[in-house]
């Protein structure tokens, strides 16, 4: 519909010229001039500003393509998009969904014994993040309330392991829920002060508070070993056995998948409960909300103190996955990457959350050959999907209710039941 | 139902894309250099990058390590524990023989365990925390670096001994290293009845602003300031401090024991005391291994690249004395056999700490360290 | 003055207008008026370049206006007091006077503008230091107006002037509209809901329903128009 | 038997801008009762002492409903004015526009239903039960106001004047004693007011539902309503049936003007 | 307690409100504009300091009057970063709009990663001495006590900014325009004003301030890093919003308040926790006023 080659006419070129060019100026004084100020050397790169300029000029062309292509596609809205178009495949052809469920589950199941130590264990950062993601859409995505201090309650789960395991020995199964347990009071501590504000305030409120809980881990030696941290977490135990390195990680793996599934299970039955209803509704209209009877303040700790539960859960068993752990971990970057977890995958779906995890933790693991660049590429990939895809990669689709035609013959329209 | 499905088919493609990722064998030694390559400590881990790839390059011209290549596998796990988790695994899964690295202790420890269960040592520049070699837990460690506590025992000794002094602030960065060494400071400070630790604070690393915390200096009648951290956060404390007009004797260690703190700090630079390993500015290799670096980066070192210098030096050696590329030969090799290095002639002890490494302070004269005999 | 010749514009995948055909002769008021969601508000964008026409035409005065920015087409004087008013809430009433007129550089003209609009409302020129969003609902739709016209309009656009209004306001602001009109020689686009109160004010009017123009005819003949009765008009 | 609704001298204050100026107002079982006045006169400030949005600077509102004894609520939270059997519309639709229209309507029972946690993540028998006739109740609501065509469709997607009615269904699934309507015919042409008049008196007539309205529509609220309160200023300033009020002087000056012409 | 030393924090925290002030204006007024908390606004920062380092060292070798040069790196330091923050905007902000709000929070922290790796990778990791431009001057004995020259000309220069921009929002044109697009973007255009147009003149400004912001504080500090954005970045945004985001006189407020808050609880209490003092205070003073100190209530409109 829309040809590339329209692109390559004088005028557009001429455009993309104009836009090379002002790159080169743009970029000029920091590609081009290198400067040490210790040393008082300056060298001056002149092949950096042909490689801006030719770069910039194949850039520009690309994304007024892109970009026209986008905003073109809305009026064709007759046109399925793949997401749509795999939901339908798949319900169309009924055998699919069993053969791929097992197929899937043979993958997943397998996939330890044959991948190797190194997959296997970015794969259970990967579905940390899945169970974190999920978490953290039940208070952004479902109850709208913009948090950007999560992995506070990942520290309380991964600090509640090790320090009861250090005083006490207890073990990774008896932490487990203990330090969910107490990420959800957490959750709840938070959620009463900061109850009346919202969008940019709540966010920069939970953000201090992230803060004020990692500076107090960094500063407050007596109780956290202060920035040196915490080795020697024992990985999770089964019956007393004795495991290597090897097994440990798959064995960690295969208690994050059933995690994962656990999470999933309760996610999806709580968005569609009679509970999971009043999170939409609050993020939807507040005020509306209180008038149809729904206690806002309730609403909102409890979407605290349940987001706060999965982080309180996963920061254990990073605990013992890590065996070490310090401060760092926790800083505002964690809770910004489970955000943008949450918001690339597609906010409130769980799919979008599951894709969004798998996006973030292992792009950077398989940018790792690009070695130093990896950072800037996977900041442009953020810029990117955002611009492109402004509303993550997966959208999410209410729950469709089915209505016998016995009682839609009431009124007899059955065109708008679906 | 349908989620479910999307979400299996999703791992499964995911799945399927890391597995894209193999690994190639070839008849080389993989030694791996690890530590942060990007964030905002990217500054600590990159020069050791450039040591090792100056050494690489070099004995692959003179006909590799026992006949076979050197290759270099560069990881970064941006000084966070989790990422290094992952990071080690991949060098495990890499075979490599030895690691470089890490930077950062926390990190370390987080990785230590998985080389140990696979058999592979790692010989860190920079990570100080005394537990790595004091515990035991950690057999397959070295390093070429002095731990906290020997540093802290260096300063406190030459400031209660030879500057004489007795009331003292003690500041730190906040970090695992700063922090550390500043704790061991207090605690020798706390046990020698001429001394007095009137002020023991955190400065928060970044901060654009430090007038608060000199004030309270001021305030508490220090004679000494003795700062555990990096160059950056010493030369902003430093140069603050003297533009306020204080001037009192500013005794800190390795992490500031580096050319840039005093390009930096420029004229404020003067007169601060920091604890180094001992002879390095007159000894051969690290002028040579300066000049590399010059030659072929155009830049001045940045931190820990003579103690990685070192640190690659040693694993060398370790590999031609044994002429095997195992664990038991080469942690061997490293305990018993001498070698010249950046930092001296040195072998490890049982421990992993380095044996042979005399520490010494340093005073800032005319915008060079000189060591003080 | 005005020719829109089958415009289409898609609000993201929606269509809202399928070939809508319009005319505005100097000096008339003309009125569009059709349900709530028929796509009145979309032709004002429309025409105001605030939601480009995807197809179609729109000509003012000769010139080819639909692919131009908004504030080209404010420039050539075409003013839109758009639903809700949209008062600036925190600018003064002054302020808010003065953004009207933004594009215009002549300090006395716009001095003697300003008297002018005190003097069709002058309760605005006692509350000219209030902020804008303190104002009722009435006193707000007086000061749109009245911003509206420090632009100097050729064509003013208004849309849903009645809209929550207390009838006796409505009443106020439809004599104003016609004083306009016949003093400022302004020529006037009224988009009502009121099908009532504009087809009495309007020379001819146009009926929109679900993005089509259905009937076009003076405003008399619709006001006597069976379809519209029902409709429209209640009766 | 006690009005429904009754305020005494209720006053509300902004600063120093006196909103609602010492009303007192009543609303009798099963009437319909319109509150008319110019714009910014108080009407919904009213409406919003009256619901809980704002606590009230002096003065009582007072409710009795299933015939008991009057209860004061003022400073009552809105969900708790809505357990007790007001419900209310919005001036500017104010829909769960990301939600179906017939979750829209399952959110107004939500006061009906009891499950929590627990009943979300093991679905008892109880919950489940629940959800099916929580489902099925909705869809009969639906049913009463003709939207059942939307039931799956984004609130968003509706067209105006369902999305007004969709409101009146979900204020409707709360089981209020009393139904208190802000400006519901805005917006609407004289068709759709028309219908909307019908359903208003269908409400009250099938439901025993007593109904409050706001409306600047005169053809609606003379229509329908059997008692007319106006303000001014915050200030009460005329009470009677539609003909005493289409006739009292000081309302015409204030409010109607030529009431023809409108 | 001992006034001197009382005297001394204060004046202390005066500097470090000035150099948050800086920063905090831009992060205000382009949140003010297009609600986006633009988190690239500290690396624009940084490129400002940056780009004026770089010129600097590169004038320096042609023995120009060190007073010369510190004024032309710092006017390009400006130009450059202002074409920086505009670029940015068309880039990563200009197709959002319209979307949800997160995704342009999303493509902020994208933008900022990405900045960031890039001066990174152009340049360096270390930090560089950042060359003393500006001519010494000695305080006399009271005052030099209480704060430094450097620390001086940053009071000084905020409070000149402060009154320019003041000037520019209240009584120009463009102000107005500013200030009508934050309240009512789509009725501005109604009235001919150039959206486009505002936005990129609000990022220039913005991006300007942020600058002039870097090359102060570099000289103050003397080094700099590529990574120095990120920290004064969410400080100057914490300052921002405790004065109420989107009001200019909040954020200068909100840096004096946010930098006395540290200063004092430094010198009273420990500066271990100098950050929490930070935070905590904004959440006690958020809890009482949702808004921050100057913001406008939230239109609780029913």
């Amino acid at each position: 519909m829309l040809d590339i080659m329209k692109y390559f006419t004088l005028k557009e070129m001429k455009k993309s010229l104009v836009i090379s060019i002002w790159f080169m100026i743009l970029t000029f004084p920091i590609m081009v001039i290198k400067v040490n100020t210790i040393e008082n050397t300056v060298v001056w790169r002149w092949a950096s500003l042909l490689g801006m300029g030719i770069g910039s000029f194949i850039m520009a062309t690309l994304w007024r393509y892109l970009l026209e292509r986008k905003n073109m596609k809305s009026p064709l809205s007759t046109k399925k998009t793949l997401q749509m178009r795999v939901v339908e495949w798949a319900n169309e052809n009924p055998k699919v969904k069993p053969i791929a469920l097992i197929a899937v589950s043979i993958f997943v199941l397998s996939f330890p014994f044959f991948s190797g130590l190194y997959q296997t264990s970015i794969m259970t950062t990967a579905l940390m993040y899945v169970v974190l993601g999920l978490g953290l859409n039940i208070v952004v995505g479902l109850g709208g309330l913009l948090h950007l201090g999560y992995a506070a309650f990942y520290a309380v789960g991964a600090y509640t392991y090790a320090l009861l395991n250090y005083h006490f020995g207890l073990s990774f199964w008896i932490c487990l829920p203990i330090g969910a347990g107490l990420a959800t009071i957490m959750g709840i501590l938070l959620a009463i002060p900061v109850l009346r504000l919202r969008g940019d305030y709540l966010a920069i409120v939970t953000l201090g508070f992230g803060e004020v809980i990692r500076i107090v881990l960094e500063n407050w030696n007596q109780f956290s070993f202060g920035p040196s941290g915490i080795a020697q977490i024992p990985r999770p135990g089964f019956f007393g056995m004795s495991m290597n390195l090897q097994t440990a990680t798959t064995y960690i793996y295969f208690i994050m998948i059933a995690m994962v599934i656990f999470t999933i299970f309760v996610v999806r039955r709580l968005e569609n409960s009679r509970i999971g209803r009043t999170w939409v509704a609050m993020r939807e209209d507040e005020i509306a909300s209180e008038s149809m009877g729904i206690d806002i303040t309730k609403s909102k700790i409890t979407t605290f103190a349940l987001g706060a539960f999965w982080a309180g859960m996963v920061g254990v068993v990073f605990a013992a996955k890590t065996t070490f752990i310090n401060p760092a971990s926790f800083t505002l970057w964690e809770s910004v990457m489970i955000l943008c977890v949450v918001v690339i995958g597609g906010m409130g779906s769980i799919v979008g959350v599951v894709v969004g995890a798998m996006i973030l933790i292992l792009m950077p693991e398989y940018l790792r050959a690009f070695s130093e660049y990896r950072m800037l590429i996977f900041g442009a990939m953020l810029v990117i999907m955002m611009v492109f895809r402004p509303g993550g990669i997966i959208s999410n689709i209410r729950k469709k209710y089915k209505f016998e035609p016995a009682q839609a013959a009431k009124n007899a329209d059955k065109e708008g039941v679906r | 139902m349908k989620r479910l499905f999307a979400v299996l088919l999703i791992v499964l493609l995911a799945g399927s894309l890391a597995f894209a990722g193999g690994d190639q064998e070839g008849g080389s030694i993989k030694i791996a250099v690890a530590g942060p390559h990007s964030g905002d400590l990217a500054s600590y881990g990159l020069p050791t990058v450039k040591a090792a790839e100056i050494l690489v390059e070099k004995v692959n011209a003179a006909g590799g390590l026992l006949g076979l290549q050197v290759e270099l596998v560069i990881e970064d796990d941006v000084c966070k524990p989790e990422v290094a988790t992952n990071t080690a695994a991949k060098l495990v899964g890499e075979k490599v023989v030895a690691v470089i690295g890490h930077i950062c202790s926390g990190a370390t420890k987080a990785a230590m365990g998985i080389y140990n269960d696979s058999g592979i040592l790692a010989i860190s520049p920079s990570a100080t925390n005394p537990g790595l070699t004091q515990s035991g837990d950690y057999p397959n460690f070295f390093r070429t670096i002095a731990p906290d506590d020997a540093q802290a025992a260096l300063e406190v000794a030459f400031a209660l001994d030879t500057l004489g002094l007795s009331k003292f602030a003690v500041l730190h960065d906040k970090g695992d290293y700063g922090k550390g060494l500043a704790d061991f400071a207090k605690l020798y400070l706390e046990e020698d009845s001429r001394a007095e630790v009137v002020l023991f604070e955190g400065v928060t690393p970044g901060a654009v602003d430090y007038t608060a915390v000199i004030n309270k200096i001021n305030n508490s009648g220090a004679e000494a300031v003795i700062f555990g951290g990096y160059h950056p956060e010493a030369s902003k404390l430093i140069s603050q401090m003297k533009k306020r007009a204080m001037d009192i004797p500013f005794i800190s260690d390795d992490g500031v024991k580096d050319n840039t703190f005093i390009k930096v700090a420029g004229e404020y630079a003067e007169g601060v005391y920091a604890s180094g390993p001992m002879d390095t500015a007159t000894n051969a290799i690290t002028i040579l291994a300066t000049k590399e670096h010059q030659e072929k980066y155009g830049e001045e070192p940045g931190a820990f690249y003579l103690n990685a210098y070192a640190a690659v030096l040693a694993l060398f050696n370790a590999i031609e004395v044994s002429g095997a590329t195992d664990y038991e030969s080469l942690t061997n090799a490293l305990r018993t056999s001498y070698v010249e290095t950046t930092l001296g002639k040195i072998k490890f002890d049982a421990k992993g700490d380095a044996e042979g490494v005399g520490f010494s302070m340093y005073q800032v004269q005319n915008g060079e360290y000189i060591e003080l005999k | 003055m005005l020719k829109i010749e089958g415009i289409q514009t898609f609000y993201g995948n929606i269509q809202a207008l399928h070939d809508v055909s319009i005319e505005i002769n100097e000096g008339e008021i003309i009125t569009l008026i059709g349900a709530n969601g028929a796509g009145k508000s979309t032709t004002l964008m429309s025409i105001s370049g605030v939601e480009q026409a995807r197809h179609g035409k729109i000509i003012f005065e000769g010139q080819d206006i639909t692919h131009m920015d908004p504030d080209k087409i404010v420039q050539l004087g075409i003013i839109q007091v758009p639903e809700g008013r949209r008062i600036f809430p925190f600018l003064t009433v002054a302020e808010n006077l003065d953004m009207g007129a933004f594009l215009r550089n002549n300090k006395e003209e716009i001095k003697r503008d300003i008297d002018y609009v005190y003097s069709l409302f002058p309760l605005l020129k006692e509350r000219r230091s209030q902020a804008g969003g303190t104002l009722s609902g009435g006193e707000q739709q007086m000061l749109a107006i009245s911003r509206a016209l420090m632009a100097k309009p050729k064509l003013l656009l208004l849309d849903e002037p009645s809209l929550g209004l207390a009838p006796i306001i409505v009443q106020q602001i439809m004599n104003i509209i016609k004083k306009i009109n016949t003093e400022q020689k302004t020529t006037i686009f009224l988009v009502e809901q009121n099908a009532n109160l504009a087809l009495k004010l309007a020379d001819r009017g146009y009926v929109m329903e679900t993005g089509k123009v259905t009937l076009n005819d003076t405003a008399k003949n619709l006001r006597e128009n069976d379809a519209v009765k029902k409709a429209y008009l209640g009766i | 038997m006690a009005p429904i609704l009754e305020t005494k001298n209720l006053t509300m204050q902004f600063g120093g801008l006196t909103a609602v100026d010492n009303i007192n107002f009543n609303v009798n079982s099963g009437e319909i009762v319109a509150l008319i006045g110019p714009n910014g006169a108080g009407k919904t400030t009213f409406f919003n002492c009256v619901t809980g949005v704002y606590t009230p600077s002096s003065g009582d509102v007072l409710i009795s409903t299933d015939g008991k004894a009057q209860q004061r609520i003022n400073g009552l939270k809105p969900n708790k004015v809505t357990e007790k059997g007001l419900a209310r519309t919005f001036q500017n639709i104010r829909l769960f526009q990301n939600m179906t229209v017939l979750e829209n309507v399952m959110i107004g029972r939500h006061t009906k239903l009891k499950s929590g946690l627990f009943g979300a993540i093991f679905h008892p028998k109880s919950t489940l039960e629940e959800e099916e006739k929580v489902i099925q109740d909705s869809y009969d609501i639906l049913v009463e106001v003709g939207l059942e065509k939307f039931v799956n469709e984004l609130a968003k997607n509706l067209p105006y004047g369902a999305q007004r009615r969709l409101e009146i269904a979900r204020a409707m699934a709360t089981e209020p004693a009393l139904l208190l309507l802000d400006e519901p015919a805005a917006g609407m042409n004289p068709h759709e007011t028309k219908e909307l008049d019908e359903m208003i008196l269908k409400i009250r007539n099938t439901n025993d539902i007593s109904i409050l309205l706001i409306e600047h529509d005169m053809s609606l609220v003379m229509s329908i309503s059997e008692k007319i309160f106006v303000v001014d200023y915050g200030k009460l300033i005329a009470k009677g049936t539609p003909d005493e009020i289409k006739n009292n002087p000081e309302v015409i000056k204030a409010y109607l003007g030529d009431v023809s012409d409108a | 307690m001992d006034l001197q030393y009382f005297f001394e924090l204060f004046v202390g925290g005066l500097t470090k409100g000035s150099i948050y002030a800086l920063i905090a204006l831009g992060y205000t007024m382009v949140y003010g504009i297009i609600k986006l908390i633009n988190f690239a606004h500290g690396e624009i920062y940084m490129i400002g300091a940056f780009t004026a380092l770089i010129i600097a060292s590169a004038l320096s070798f042609t023995g120009m009057n060190p007073v010369l040069i510190f004024l032309i790196s710092t006017i390009l330091a400006i130009i450059f970063s202002a074409s920086y923050g505009v670029t940015m905007e068309k880039i990563a902000y200009k197709p959002l709009r319209g979307s949800q709000r997160l995704s342009g929070l999303i493509s902020a922290i994208g933008m900022s990663m990405f900045l960031q790796n890039y001066v990174l990778l152009a340049q360096t990791s270390d930090f560089l001495p950042f060359p003393n431009l500006i001519p010494e001057f000695k305080f006399l004995e009271p005052v030099k006590s209480l704060i430094s020259p450097s620390g001086f000309i940053i009071l000084v220069t905020t409070a000149i900014v402060m009154i320019l921009l003041t000037y520019l929002i209240k009584f120009t044109k463009t102000g107005k325009a500013m200030r009508a697009t934050s309240q009512d973007p789509k009725m501005s255009q109604l009235l001919g004003i150039n959206i486009s147009k505002v936005i990129t003149m609000t990022f220039i400004i913005g991006s300007s301030t942020a600058a002039l912001g870097g090359v102060l504080i570099s000289t103050h500090i003397g080094q700099l890093n590529f990574y120095i954005g990120f920290i004064t970045g969410i400080k100057a945004f914490v300052a921002a919003v405790l004065g109420g985001i989107g009001s200019i006189p909040g954020a200068v407020l909100g840096s004096f308040v946010l930098a006395w808050t540290e200063s004092f609880g430094t010198g009273y209490i420990s500066s271990d926790y100098e950050d929490v003092f930070a935070f905590l205070f904004l959440i006690i003073i958020l809890i009482f006023r949702p808004s921050g100190i100057l913001g406008r209530p939230e239109n609780k409109k029913v």
